[in-house]
Protein backbone atom coordinates (compact mmCIF):
# COMPACT_ATOMS: atom_id res chain seq x y z
CA UNK A 1 0.00 0.00 0.00
CA UNK A 2 1.27 3.47 -0.54
CA UNK A 3 2.20 5.57 2.24
CA UNK A 4 1.78 9.20 3.13
CA UNK A 5 3.26 11.23 1.60
CA UNK A 6 6.57 13.46 2.63
CA UNK A 7 8.98 15.74 1.00
CA UNK A 8 12.45 15.80 1.84
CA UNK A 9 14.65 18.80 0.27
CA UNK A 10 18.60 19.36 0.04
CA UNK A 11 20.62 21.51 -1.94
CA UNK A 12 23.83 20.76 -3.67
CA UNK A 13 25.97 24.28 -4.48
CA UNK A 14 22.57 26.10 -6.55
CA UNK A 15 20.46 23.23 -7.26
CA UNK A 16 17.03 22.46 -5.11
CA UNK A 17 16.72 18.30 -4.78
CA UNK A 18 12.90 17.87 -3.90
CA UNK A 19 12.74 14.05 -2.79
CA UNK A 20 9.07 12.82 -2.45
CA UNK A 21 7.95 9.79 -0.71
CA UNK A 22 3.93 8.05 -0.49
CA UNK A 23 0.93 9.09 -2.39
CA UNK A 24 1.23 12.59 -4.25
CA UNK A 25 -2.45 13.65 -3.56
CA UNK A 26 -3.77 17.20 -3.29
CA UNK A 27 -1.87 17.92 0.13
CA UNK A 28 1.24 16.34 -1.64
CA UNK A 29 1.20 18.71 -4.42
CA UNK A 30 0.44 21.81 -1.85
CA UNK A 31 3.90 20.99 -0.08
CA UNK A 32 5.78 21.06 -3.06
CA UNK A 33 4.65 24.00 -4.63
CA UNK A 34 5.39 25.83 -1.14
CA UNK A 35 8.59 24.43 -0.42
CA UNK A 36 9.22 25.35 -3.92
CA UNK A 37 8.37 28.53 -3.52
CA UNK A 38 10.28 29.11 -0.22
CA UNK A 39 13.40 28.13 -1.77
CA UNK A 40 12.65 29.90 -5.59
CA UNK A 41 12.25 33.43 -3.28
CA UNK A 42 15.84 32.89 -2.24
CA UNK A 43 17.13 32.64 -6.31
CA UNK A 44 17.20 28.75 -6.68
CA UNK A 45 16.02 28.09 -10.47
CA UNK A 46 17.34 24.79 -11.15
CA UNK A 47 15.85 22.05 -9.17
CA UNK A 48 15.46 18.13 -9.39
CA UNK A 49 12.00 16.60 -8.64
CA UNK A 50 13.38 12.84 -6.94
CA UNK A 51 10.27 11.03 -7.37
CA UNK A 52 11.66 6.92 -6.44
CA UNK A 53 9.62 6.67 -3.35
CA UNK A 54 6.04 7.58 -5.05
CA UNK A 55 4.41 4.97 -6.62
CA UNK A 56 0.75 6.54 -6.87
CA UNK A 57 -0.16 9.79 -7.70
CA UNK A 58 -3.59 12.04 -8.93
CA UNK A 59 -3.96 14.77 -11.18
CA UNK A 60 -4.95 17.09 -8.53
CA UNK A 61 -1.36 16.75 -6.85
CA UNK A 62 0.88 16.60 -10.14
CA UNK A 63 -0.96 20.12 -11.60
CA UNK A 64 0.88 22.13 -8.50
CA UNK A 65 4.00 21.12 -10.56
CA UNK A 66 2.50 23.31 -13.43
CA UNK A 67 2.95 26.32 -10.65
CA UNK A 68 6.24 25.24 -10.34
CA UNK A 69 7.35 24.95 -13.88
CA UNK A 70 5.76 28.32 -14.56
CA UNK A 71 7.64 30.17 -11.69
CA UNK A 72 10.52 28.58 -12.74
CA UNK A 73 9.96 29.46 -17.03
CA UNK A 74 9.72 33.19 -15.61
CA UNK A 75 13.65 33.30 -14.68
CA UNK A 76 15.06 30.50 -16.90
CA UNK A 77 15.00 28.07 -14.41
CA UNK A 78 14.94 24.39 -15.22
CA UNK A 79 13.14 21.61 -13.88
CA UNK A 80 14.26 17.69 -13.80
CA UNK A 81 12.33 15.11 -12.99
CA UNK A 82 14.32 11.79 -11.92
CA UNK A 83 13.71 7.91 -11.14
CA UNK A 84 10.08 7.99 -12.03
CA UNK A 85 7.69 5.13 -11.82
CA UNK A 86 6.49 4.01 -15.52
CA UNK A 87 2.83 4.87 -14.83
CA UNK A 88 3.72 8.73 -13.09
CA UNK A 89 6.17 8.72 -16.35
CA UNK A 90 2.72 8.05 -18.53
CA UNK A 91 0.63 10.55 -16.61
CA UNK A 92 3.44 13.51 -16.86
CA UNK A 93 3.69 13.08 -20.46
CA UNK A 94 -0.16 12.73 -21.13
CA UNK A 95 0.10 16.57 -19.56
CA UNK A 96 2.37 17.36 -21.80
CA UNK A 97 4.86 18.27 -18.67
CA UNK A 98 7.86 16.95 -20.57
CA UNK A 99 7.69 20.03 -23.27
CA UNK A 100 8.33 21.71 -20.19
CA UNK A 101 10.91 19.73 -18.17
CA UNK A 102 12.76 16.78 -18.56
CA UNK A 103 13.77 13.45 -16.92
CA UNK A 104 16.85 11.12 -15.94
CA UNK A 105 16.72 7.84 -14.96
CA UNK A 106 18.72 9.23 -11.33
CA UNK A 107 19.21 12.16 -9.15
CA UNK A 108 23.15 11.44 -10.40
CA UNK A 109 22.19 11.80 -13.86
CA UNK A 110 19.91 15.22 -13.34
CA UNK A 111 22.52 16.54 -11.75
CA UNK A 112 24.91 15.67 -14.38
CA UNK A 113 22.62 17.36 -16.78
CA UNK A 114 22.16 20.58 -14.65
CA UNK A 115 26.24 21.04 -14.18
CA UNK B 1 -9.17 -20.47 -18.22
CA UNK B 2 -9.50 -18.79 -14.67
CA UNK B 3 -13.28 -16.98 -14.22
CA UNK B 4 -13.84 -13.47 -13.63
CA UNK B 5 -13.03 -12.23 -10.16
CA UNK B 6 -14.80 -9.81 -8.84
CA UNK B 7 -14.25 -7.14 -6.15
CA UNK B 8 -17.31 -4.53 -5.23
CA UNK B 9 -16.72 -1.42 -2.35
CA UNK B 10 -18.92 1.36 -1.31
CA UNK B 11 -16.53 4.06 -0.13
CA UNK B 12 -17.37 6.56 2.35
CA UNK B 13 -15.79 10.36 1.78
CA UNK B 14 -12.50 9.92 3.75
CA UNK B 15 -8.78 11.41 2.82
CA UNK B 16 -7.57 8.59 0.57
CA UNK B 17 -9.80 6.77 0.49
CA UNK B 18 -9.18 5.65 -3.32
CA UNK B 19 -5.58 4.11 -1.92
CA UNK B 20 -8.54 1.34 -0.14
CA UNK B 21 -9.81 0.63 -4.28
CA UNK B 22 -6.23 0.64 -5.23
CA UNK B 23 -5.07 -2.07 -2.62
CA UNK B 24 -8.03 -4.04 -3.51
CA UNK B 25 -6.74 -4.05 -7.45
CA UNK B 26 -3.35 -4.69 -6.54
CA UNK B 27 -4.27 -7.86 -4.54
CA UNK B 28 -6.36 -8.95 -7.48
CA UNK B 29 -3.95 -8.19 -9.90
CA UNK B 30 -0.98 -9.90 -8.45
CA UNK B 31 -3.33 -12.81 -8.08
CA UNK B 32 -4.08 -13.12 -11.44
CA UNK B 33 -0.24 -12.36 -12.67
CA UNK B 34 -0.88 -8.91 -14.30
CA UNK B 35 2.52 -6.94 -15.76
CA UNK B 36 3.24 -3.98 -12.87
CA UNK B 37 3.35 -1.71 -15.93
CA UNK B 38 -0.91 -2.34 -16.29
CA UNK B 39 -1.35 -2.05 -12.80
CA UNK B 40 0.11 1.01 -12.91
CA UNK B 41 -1.77 2.37 -15.62
CA UNK B 42 -5.21 1.09 -13.86
CA UNK B 43 -3.93 3.54 -10.79
CA UNK B 44 -4.36 6.22 -12.68
CA UNK B 45 -7.94 4.92 -13.86
CA UNK B 46 -9.10 4.15 -10.19
CA UNK B 47 -7.27 7.41 -8.56
CA UNK B 48 -8.97 10.22 -11.05
CA UNK B 49 -12.48 8.47 -11.48
CA UNK B 50 -12.95 8.35 -7.30
CA UNK B 51 -11.71 11.47 -6.58
CA UNK B 52 -14.34 13.21 -9.59
CA UNK B 53 -17.36 11.17 -7.95
CA UNK B 54 -16.28 12.67 -4.65
CA UNK B 55 -15.62 16.32 -5.30
CA UNK B 56 -17.75 16.98 -8.68
CA UNK B 57 -21.45 15.15 -7.67
CA UNK B 58 -22.08 17.58 -4.63
CA UNK B 59 -23.70 15.28 -2.87
CA UNK B 60 -24.06 15.87 0.87
CA UNK B 61 -23.22 12.75 2.59
CA UNK B 62 -21.32 11.38 -0.60
CA UNK B 63 -21.01 7.57 -1.20
CA UNK B 64 -19.24 6.05 -4.36
CA UNK B 65 -19.17 2.68 -5.53
CA UNK B 66 -16.86 0.89 -7.61
CA UNK B 67 -16.49 -2.58 -9.10
CA UNK B 68 -13.54 -4.02 -10.41
CA UNK B 69 -13.71 -7.35 -12.54
CA UNK B 70 -11.20 -9.22 -13.80
CA UNK B 71 -9.99 -11.73 -16.07
CA UNK B 72 -6.93 -12.24 -17.15
CA UNK B 73 -7.49 -10.02 -20.66
CA UNK B 74 -9.08 -7.45 -19.17
CA UNK B 75 -10.33 -5.33 -16.30
CA UNK B 76 -13.54 -3.49 -15.82
CA UNK B 77 -13.84 -1.11 -13.64
CA UNK B 78 -17.50 0.75 -12.94
CA UNK B 79 -17.37 3.79 -10.53
CA UNK B 80 -20.76 4.89 -9.59
CA UNK B 81 -21.88 8.31 -7.58
CA UNK B 82 -25.17 9.91 -6.76
CA UNK B 83 -24.30 13.09 -7.52
CA UNK B 84 -25.21 16.35 -9.61
CA UNK B 85 -24.06 14.83 -12.77
CA UNK B 86 -22.35 16.97 -15.53
CA UNK B 87 -22.22 16.65 -19.55
CA UNK B 88 -18.80 14.92 -20.78
CA UNK B 89 -19.42 16.84 -23.90
CA UNK B 90 -18.96 20.16 -22.40
CA UNK B 91 -15.98 19.93 -20.87
CA UNK B 92 -13.39 21.23 -22.24
CA UNK B 93 -9.89 19.69 -23.08
CA UNK B 94 -6.66 20.44 -21.04
CA UNK B 95 -3.81 22.00 -22.70
CA UNK B 96 -0.62 22.65 -20.89
CA UNK B 97 0.83 25.41 -23.01
CA UNK B 98 -2.49 27.31 -22.02
CA UNK B 99 -2.41 26.03 -18.30
CA UNK B 100 0.72 27.27 -17.54
CA UNK B 101 -0.66 30.94 -17.96
CA UNK B 102 -3.64 30.51 -16.46
CA UNK B 103 -4.60 30.82 -12.43
CA UNK B 104 -7.06 27.41 -13.32
CA UNK B 105 -4.07 24.10 -13.62
CA UNK B 106 -6.36 21.38 -12.85
CA UNK B 107 -8.75 19.33 -15.35
CA UNK B 108 -6.73 16.45 -16.10
CA UNK B 109 -8.46 13.64 -14.78
CA UNK B 110 -10.94 13.05 -17.74
CA UNK B 111 -7.94 13.29 -20.15
CA UNK B 112 -6.03 10.99 -18.30
CA UNK B 113 -8.61 8.58 -17.85
CA UNK B 114 -9.07 8.07 -21.97
CA UNK B 115 -5.63 8.19 -22.57
CA UNK B 116 -4.65 5.45 -20.50
CA UNK B 117 -7.83 3.50 -20.88
CA UNK B 118 -8.71 0.90 -23.84
CA UNK B 119 -12.41 2.49 -23.21
CA UNK B 120 -14.61 4.71 -21.38
CA UNK B 121 -18.08 5.24 -20.71
CA UNK B 122 -19.71 8.04 -19.45
CA UNK B 123 -23.25 7.93 -18.04
CA UNK B 124 -24.44 10.99 -16.23
CA UNK B 125 -27.62 12.86 -15.17
CA UNK B 126 -29.01 14.06 -13.02
CA UNK B 127 -29.31 11.20 -10.38
CA UNK B 128 -25.43 10.80 -10.99
CA UNK B 129 -22.53 9.59 -12.59
CA UNK B 130 -21.68 5.88 -14.02
CA UNK B 131 -17.96 5.68 -15.59
CA UNK B 132 -17.29 2.05 -17.11
CA UNK B 133 -13.39 2.07 -17.76
CA UNK B 134 -12.20 -1.12 -20.08
CA UNK B 135 -8.68 -1.60 -19.84
CA UNK B 136 -6.59 -4.62 -21.68
CA UNK B 137 -4.11 -6.33 -19.67
CA UNK B 138 -2.26 -8.39 -22.44
CA UNK C 1 -20.19 14.94 16.54
CA UNK C 2 -18.93 13.33 13.20
CA UNK C 3 -21.66 10.95 11.72
CA UNK C 4 -20.95 7.31 11.37
CA UNK C 5 -19.05 6.53 8.44
CA UNK C 6 -19.62 3.29 6.75
CA UNK C 7 -17.42 0.93 4.03
CA UNK C 8 -18.56 -1.91 2.49
CA UNK C 9 -17.34 -4.90 0.35
CA UNK C 10 -17.73 -7.63 -1.05
CA UNK C 11 -14.97 -9.56 -1.41
CA UNK C 12 -13.32 -12.78 -4.07
CA UNK C 13 -11.60 -15.28 -2.48
CA UNK C 14 -8.09 -14.56 -3.49
CA UNK C 15 -4.89 -15.46 -1.33
CA UNK C 16 -5.01 -12.62 1.68
CA UNK C 17 -8.33 -10.87 0.54
CA UNK C 18 -8.23 -9.95 3.99
CA UNK C 19 -5.54 -7.48 3.86
CA UNK C 20 -7.91 -5.61 1.72
CA UNK C 21 -10.96 -5.08 4.66
CA UNK C 22 -8.26 -4.24 6.87
CA UNK C 23 -6.81 -1.10 4.89
CA UNK C 24 -10.10 0.06 4.56
CA UNK C 25 -10.73 -0.07 8.15
CA UNK C 26 -7.27 1.67 9.18
CA UNK C 27 -7.91 4.55 6.34
CA UNK C 28 -11.52 4.98 8.36
CA UNK C 29 -9.92 4.76 11.81
CA UNK C 30 -6.81 7.18 11.22
CA UNK C 31 -9.18 9.74 9.63
CA UNK C 32 -11.70 9.05 13.14
CA UNK C 33 -8.17 9.14 15.21
CA UNK C 34 -9.03 5.83 16.93
CA UNK C 35 -5.99 4.48 19.26
CA UNK C 36 -3.61 2.38 17.70
CA UNK C 37 -4.10 -0.55 20.26
CA UNK C 38 -8.03 -1.07 19.26
CA UNK C 39 -6.99 -1.29 15.78
CA UNK C 40 -5.08 -4.02 16.31
CA UNK C 41 -7.61 -5.69 17.75
CA UNK C 42 -10.20 -5.10 14.93
CA UNK C 43 -7.83 -5.96 13.24
CA UNK C 44 -7.79 -9.58 14.72
CA UNK C 45 -11.83 -9.56 14.40
CA UNK C 46 -11.75 -9.06 10.29
CA UNK C 47 -9.25 -11.60 9.51
CA UNK C 48 -10.79 -14.08 11.63
CA UNK C 49 -14.12 -13.10 10.14
CA UNK C 50 -13.38 -12.93 6.53
CA UNK C 51 -11.02 -16.36 6.81
CA UNK C 52 -14.17 -18.50 8.49
CA UNK C 53 -16.58 -17.02 5.53
CA UNK C 54 -14.12 -18.11 3.16
CA UNK C 55 -12.99 -21.09 4.65
CA UNK C 56 -15.86 -23.15 6.41
CA UNK C 57 -18.46 -21.76 4.17
CA UNK C 58 -18.31 -24.16 1.81
CA UNK C 59 -19.50 -22.55 -1.30
CA UNK C 60 -18.19 -23.25 -5.22
CA UNK C 61 -17.82 -19.60 -6.09
CA UNK C 62 -17.45 -17.90 -2.80
CA UNK C 63 -17.42 -14.24 -2.21
CA UNK C 64 -18.36 -12.66 1.42
CA UNK C 65 -19.67 -9.40 2.44
CA UNK C 66 -18.23 -7.12 5.11
CA UNK C 67 -19.61 -3.91 6.34
CA UNK C 68 -17.53 -1.11 8.71
CA UNK C 69 -19.82 1.14 10.45
CA UNK C 70 -17.41 3.54 13.00
CA UNK C 71 -17.98 6.56 15.02
CA UNK C 72 -15.39 7.47 17.75
CA UNK C 73 -17.23 5.62 19.89
CA UNK C 74 -17.71 1.83 18.43
CA UNK C 75 -17.12 0.16 15.49
CA UNK C 76 -19.63 -2.54 13.73
CA UNK C 77 -17.99 -4.96 11.42
CA UNK C 78 -20.83 -7.15 9.45
CA UNK C 79 -19.54 -10.48 8.48
CA UNK C 80 -21.54 -12.64 5.82
CA UNK C 81 -21.15 -15.76 3.82
CA UNK C 82 -23.79 -17.46 1.61
CA UNK C 83 -22.44 -20.82 2.84
CA UNK C 84 -23.61 -24.09 4.43
CA UNK C 85 -24.09 -22.23 8.07
CA UNK C 86 -23.10 -23.81 11.43
CA UNK C 87 -24.34 -23.96 15.14
CA UNK C 88 -21.75 -22.43 16.73
CA UNK C 89 -23.20 -24.00 20.34
CA UNK C 90 -21.66 -26.85 18.76
CA UNK C 91 -18.24 -25.64 18.48
CA UNK C 92 -15.76 -26.86 21.08
CA UNK C 93 -13.90 -24.33 22.94
CA UNK C 94 -10.14 -24.89 22.23
CA UNK C 95 -7.45 -25.49 24.93
CA UNK C 96 -3.71 -25.16 24.84
CA UNK C 97 -3.13 -28.08 26.68
CA UNK C 98 -5.12 -30.20 24.67
CA UNK C 99 -4.19 -28.73 21.34
CA UNK C 100 -0.35 -29.48 22.15
CA UNK C 101 -0.72 -33.10 22.16
CA UNK C 102 -3.33 -33.18 19.65
CA UNK C 103 -2.92 -33.74 15.42
CA UNK C 104 -5.45 -30.49 15.45
CA UNK C 105 -3.81 -27.12 16.25
CA UNK C 106 -6.76 -25.05 14.66
CA UNK C 107 -9.88 -24.04 15.90
CA UNK C 108 -8.97 -20.51 17.63
CA UNK C 109 -11.24 -18.27 15.75
CA UNK C 110 -14.36 -18.12 17.40
CA UNK C 111 -12.13 -17.65 21.26
CA UNK C 112 -10.11 -14.88 19.09
CA UNK C 113 -13.23 -13.14 18.00
CA UNK C 114 -15.31 -13.31 21.30
CA UNK C 115 -12.44 -11.87 23.80
CA UNK C 116 -11.65 -9.61 22.00
CA UNK C 117 -14.83 -7.84 20.79
CA UNK C 118 -17.47 -6.40 22.98
CA UNK C 119 -19.98 -8.24 21.63
CA UNK C 120 -20.67 -10.90 19.07
CA UNK C 121 -23.86 -11.73 17.43
CA UNK C 122 -24.22 -15.15 15.48
CA UNK C 123 -26.55 -15.78 13.09
CA UNK C 124 -26.39 -19.37 10.81
CA UNK C 125 -28.65 -21.71 8.68
CA UNK C 126 -28.20 -23.51 5.36
CA UNK C 127 -28.60 -20.05 3.10
CA UNK C 128 -24.94 -18.78 5.00
CA UNK C 129 -23.69 -16.73 8.26
CA UNK C 130 -23.65 -13.67 9.53
CA UNK C 131 -21.86 -12.19 12.20
CA UNK C 132 -22.15 -9.07 13.57
CA UNK C 133 -19.13 -7.90 16.12
CA UNK C 134 -19.10 -4.39 17.92
CA UNK C 135 -16.11 -3.26 19.23
CA UNK C 136 -15.82 -0.32 21.52
CA UNK C 137 -13.10 2.14 20.67
CA UNK C 138 -12.76 3.99 23.71
CA UNK D 1 -0.16 -2.22 4.33
CA UNK D 2 0.60 -5.57 5.89
CA UNK D 3 3.26 -6.60 3.44
CA UNK D 4 3.69 -10.11 2.40
CA UNK D 5 5.38 -12.51 4.60
CA UNK D 6 9.04 -13.20 4.55
CA UNK D 7 11.21 -15.62 7.24
CA UNK D 8 14.80 -14.61 8.14
CA UNK D 9 16.76 -17.12 9.93
CA UNK D 10 20.13 -16.69 11.99
CA UNK D 11 21.92 -18.99 14.27
CA UNK D 12 24.17 -16.97 17.63
CA UNK D 13 25.85 -19.97 19.23
CA UNK D 14 23.27 -22.25 20.05
CA UNK D 15 19.86 -19.86 19.72
CA UNK D 16 17.88 -20.10 16.72
CA UNK D 17 16.61 -16.43 15.85
CA UNK D 18 13.19 -16.43 13.13
CA UNK D 19 12.47 -13.29 12.60
CA UNK D 20 8.93 -12.56 10.74
CA UNK D 21 8.09 -9.97 8.45
CA UNK D 22 4.85 -9.16 7.17
CA UNK D 23 1.34 -11.00 7.68
CA UNK D 24 2.02 -14.21 9.22
CA UNK D 25 -1.14 -16.07 7.27
CA UNK D 26 -1.18 -20.16 6.71
CA UNK D 27 1.93 -20.02 4.53
CA UNK D 28 3.77 -17.81 6.95
CA UNK D 29 2.98 -20.27 9.83
CA UNK D 30 4.01 -23.12 7.56
CA UNK D 31 7.47 -21.66 6.41
CA UNK D 32 8.33 -21.16 10.09
CA UNK D 33 7.77 -24.44 11.04
CA UNK D 34 9.26 -26.29 8.28
CA UNK D 35 12.38 -23.82 9.22
CA UNK D 36 11.95 -24.98 13.01
CA UNK D 37 11.96 -28.35 11.94
CA UNK D 38 15.20 -28.19 9.72
CA UNK D 39 17.25 -26.92 12.60
CA UNK D 40 15.74 -28.79 15.33
CA UNK D 41 16.29 -32.03 13.80
CA UNK D 42 20.37 -30.61 14.01
CA UNK D 43 19.85 -30.18 17.66
CA UNK D 44 18.62 -26.59 18.43
CA UNK D 45 16.25 -26.52 21.18
CA UNK D 46 16.38 -22.33 22.18
CA UNK D 47 14.27 -20.03 19.76
CA UNK D 48 13.66 -16.70 19.39
CA UNK D 49 10.93 -15.80 17.09
CA UNK D 50 11.49 -12.25 16.07
CA UNK D 51 8.22 -10.70 15.39
CA UNK D 52 9.17 -6.41 14.94
CA UNK D 53 8.52 -6.67 11.21
CA UNK D 54 5.14 -8.02 11.87
CA UNK D 55 1.34 -6.35 12.73
CA UNK D 56 -0.74 -8.80 11.57
CA UNK D 57 -1.65 -12.54 12.16
CA UNK D 58 -4.08 -15.16 11.77
CA UNK D 59 -5.28 -18.11 14.19
CA UNK D 60 -4.16 -19.94 11.17
CA UNK D 61 -0.70 -18.82 10.75
CA UNK D 62 0.45 -18.68 14.43
CA UNK D 63 -1.21 -22.55 15.12
CA UNK D 64 1.77 -24.04 13.56
CA UNK D 65 3.72 -22.31 16.53
CA UNK D 66 2.48 -24.70 18.77
CA UNK D 67 3.72 -27.48 16.56
CA UNK D 68 6.96 -25.93 17.64
CA UNK D 69 6.25 -25.56 21.07
CA UNK D 70 5.30 -29.04 21.47
CA UNK D 71 8.28 -30.07 19.61
CA UNK D 72 10.48 -28.03 22.25
CA UNK D 73 8.48 -29.25 25.08
CA UNK D 74 9.61 -32.89 23.98
CA UNK D 75 13.60 -32.72 24.87
CA UNK D 76 13.30 -29.46 27.07
CA UNK D 77 13.62 -26.72 24.73
CA UNK D 78 12.65 -23.17 25.14
CA UNK D 79 10.63 -20.31 22.61
CA UNK D 80 11.01 -16.73 23.59
CA UNK D 81 8.88 -14.00 21.47
CA UNK D 82 10.10 -10.89 20.93
CA UNK D 83 8.75 -7.39 19.44
CA UNK D 84 5.74 -8.54 19.80
CA UNK D 85 3.08 -5.94 18.78
CA UNK D 86 0.63 -5.16 21.40
CA UNK D 87 -2.77 -6.96 19.30
CA UNK D 88 -0.41 -9.77 18.70
CA UNK D 89 0.84 -10.14 22.55
CA UNK D 90 -3.26 -10.24 22.71
CA UNK D 91 -3.41 -13.09 20.36
CA UNK D 92 -0.79 -15.06 22.04
CA UNK D 93 -2.13 -14.47 25.05
CA UNK D 94 -5.51 -15.71 24.40
CA UNK D 95 -4.44 -18.80 23.13
CA UNK D 96 -2.71 -19.24 26.01
CA UNK D 97 0.91 -19.49 24.50
CA UNK D 98 2.98 -17.63 27.37
CA UNK D 99 2.46 -20.56 29.43
CA UNK D 100 4.70 -22.47 27.42
CA UNK D 101 6.48 -20.00 25.82
CA UNK D 102 7.78 -16.57 27.17
CA UNK D 103 8.22 -13.01 26.11
CA UNK D 104 10.77 -10.06 25.90
CA UNK D 105 10.77 -6.75 24.36
CA UNK D 106 13.68 -7.17 22.42
CA UNK D 107 16.32 -10.01 20.85
CA UNK D 108 18.76 -9.06 23.14
CA UNK D 109 16.59 -8.96 25.93
CA UNK D 110 15.09 -13.06 24.74
CA UNK D 111 19.26 -13.93 24.34
CA UNK D 112 20.03 -12.88 27.77
CA UNK D 113 17.07 -14.47 29.45
CA UNK D 114 18.07 -18.17 27.22
CA UNK D 115 22.04 -17.22 28.39
N1 LIG E 1 -18.42 12.38 -11.37
C1 LIG E 1 -18.61 13.65 -11.78
N2 LIG E 1 -19.71 14.34 -11.42
C2 LIG E 1 -19.92 15.62 -11.83
N3 LIG E 1 -19.04 16.29 -12.59
C3 LIG E 1 -17.90 15.67 -12.98
C4 LIG E 1 -17.63 14.33 -12.61
N4 LIG E 1 -16.44 13.99 -13.16
C5 LIG E 1 -16.00 15.06 -13.83
N5 LIG E 1 -16.88 16.08 -13.73
C6 LIG E 1 -16.75 17.43 -14.37
O1 LIG E 1 -15.74 17.35 -15.35
C7 LIG E 1 -14.72 18.32 -15.09
C8 LIG E 1 -13.37 17.79 -15.52
O2 LIG E 1 -12.96 16.74 -14.68
P1 LIG E 1 -11.43 16.32 -14.67
O3 LIG E 1 -10.94 16.22 -16.07
O4 LIG E 1 -11.31 15.08 -13.86
O5 LIG E 1 -10.66 17.52 -13.99
P2 LIG E 1 -10.81 18.16 -12.52
O6 LIG E 1 -11.44 17.11 -11.65
O7 LIG E 1 -9.43 18.50 -12.10
O8 LIG E 1 -11.67 19.37 -12.72
C9 LIG E 1 -14.84 18.61 -13.62
O9 LIG E 1 -14.34 19.86 -13.28
C10 LIG E 1 -16.33 18.48 -13.37
O10 LIG E 1 -16.99 19.68 -13.73
N1 LIG F 1 -18.69 -18.81 8.52
C1 LIG F 1 -18.72 -20.10 8.89
N2 LIG F 1 -19.43 -21.00 8.16
C2 LIG F 1 -19.48 -22.31 8.53
N3 LIG F 1 -18.81 -22.80 9.60
C3 LIG F 1 -18.09 -21.97 10.36
C4 LIG F 1 -17.99 -20.59 10.05
N4 LIG F 1 -17.22 -20.00 10.99
C5 LIG F 1 -16.83 -20.98 11.83
N5 LIG F 1 -17.35 -22.17 11.48
C6 LIG F 1 -17.18 -23.48 12.17
O1 LIG F 1 -16.66 -23.24 13.45
C7 LIG F 1 -15.43 -23.95 13.63
C8 LIG F 1 -14.49 -23.15 14.53
O2 LIG F 1 -14.03 -22.00 13.85
P1 LIG F 1 -12.76 -21.24 14.39
O3 LIG F 1 -12.85 -21.11 15.85
O4 LIG F 1 -12.61 -19.98 13.63
O5 LIG F 1 -11.52 -22.20 14.10
P2 LIG F 1 -10.97 -22.80 12.71
O6 LIG F 1 -11.45 -21.90 11.62
O7 LIG F 1 -9.51 -22.82 12.85
O8 LIG F 1 -11.54 -24.20 12.61
C9 LIG F 1 -14.91 -24.17 12.24
O9 LIG F 1 -14.04 -25.27 12.16
C10 LIG F 1 -16.20 -24.38 11.46
O10 LIG F 1 -16.64 -25.70 11.57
Amino acid sequence: MEAEFALKTEVRGDVLIMATSGYVNNDGGQQIASVFEEYHAKGFSRVVMDMKESKVVNSIGISFLIEVIEKLNDNNGKLIFANLAPSIEKTLSIMGLFNYAAKESSVDKALAALA
Amino acid sequence: MEPNIKLKMTLPRIPDIELVAIEGLDRMARHMGIPEEKIGEAHVLVTEAVINAFEHSGQSRPVVRIEFTMNQEKLIIFVRDYGKGFDPGAVEQPDIDKKLSSGHKRGWGLKLMETMSDDLLIESDDKGTRITIIKNLK
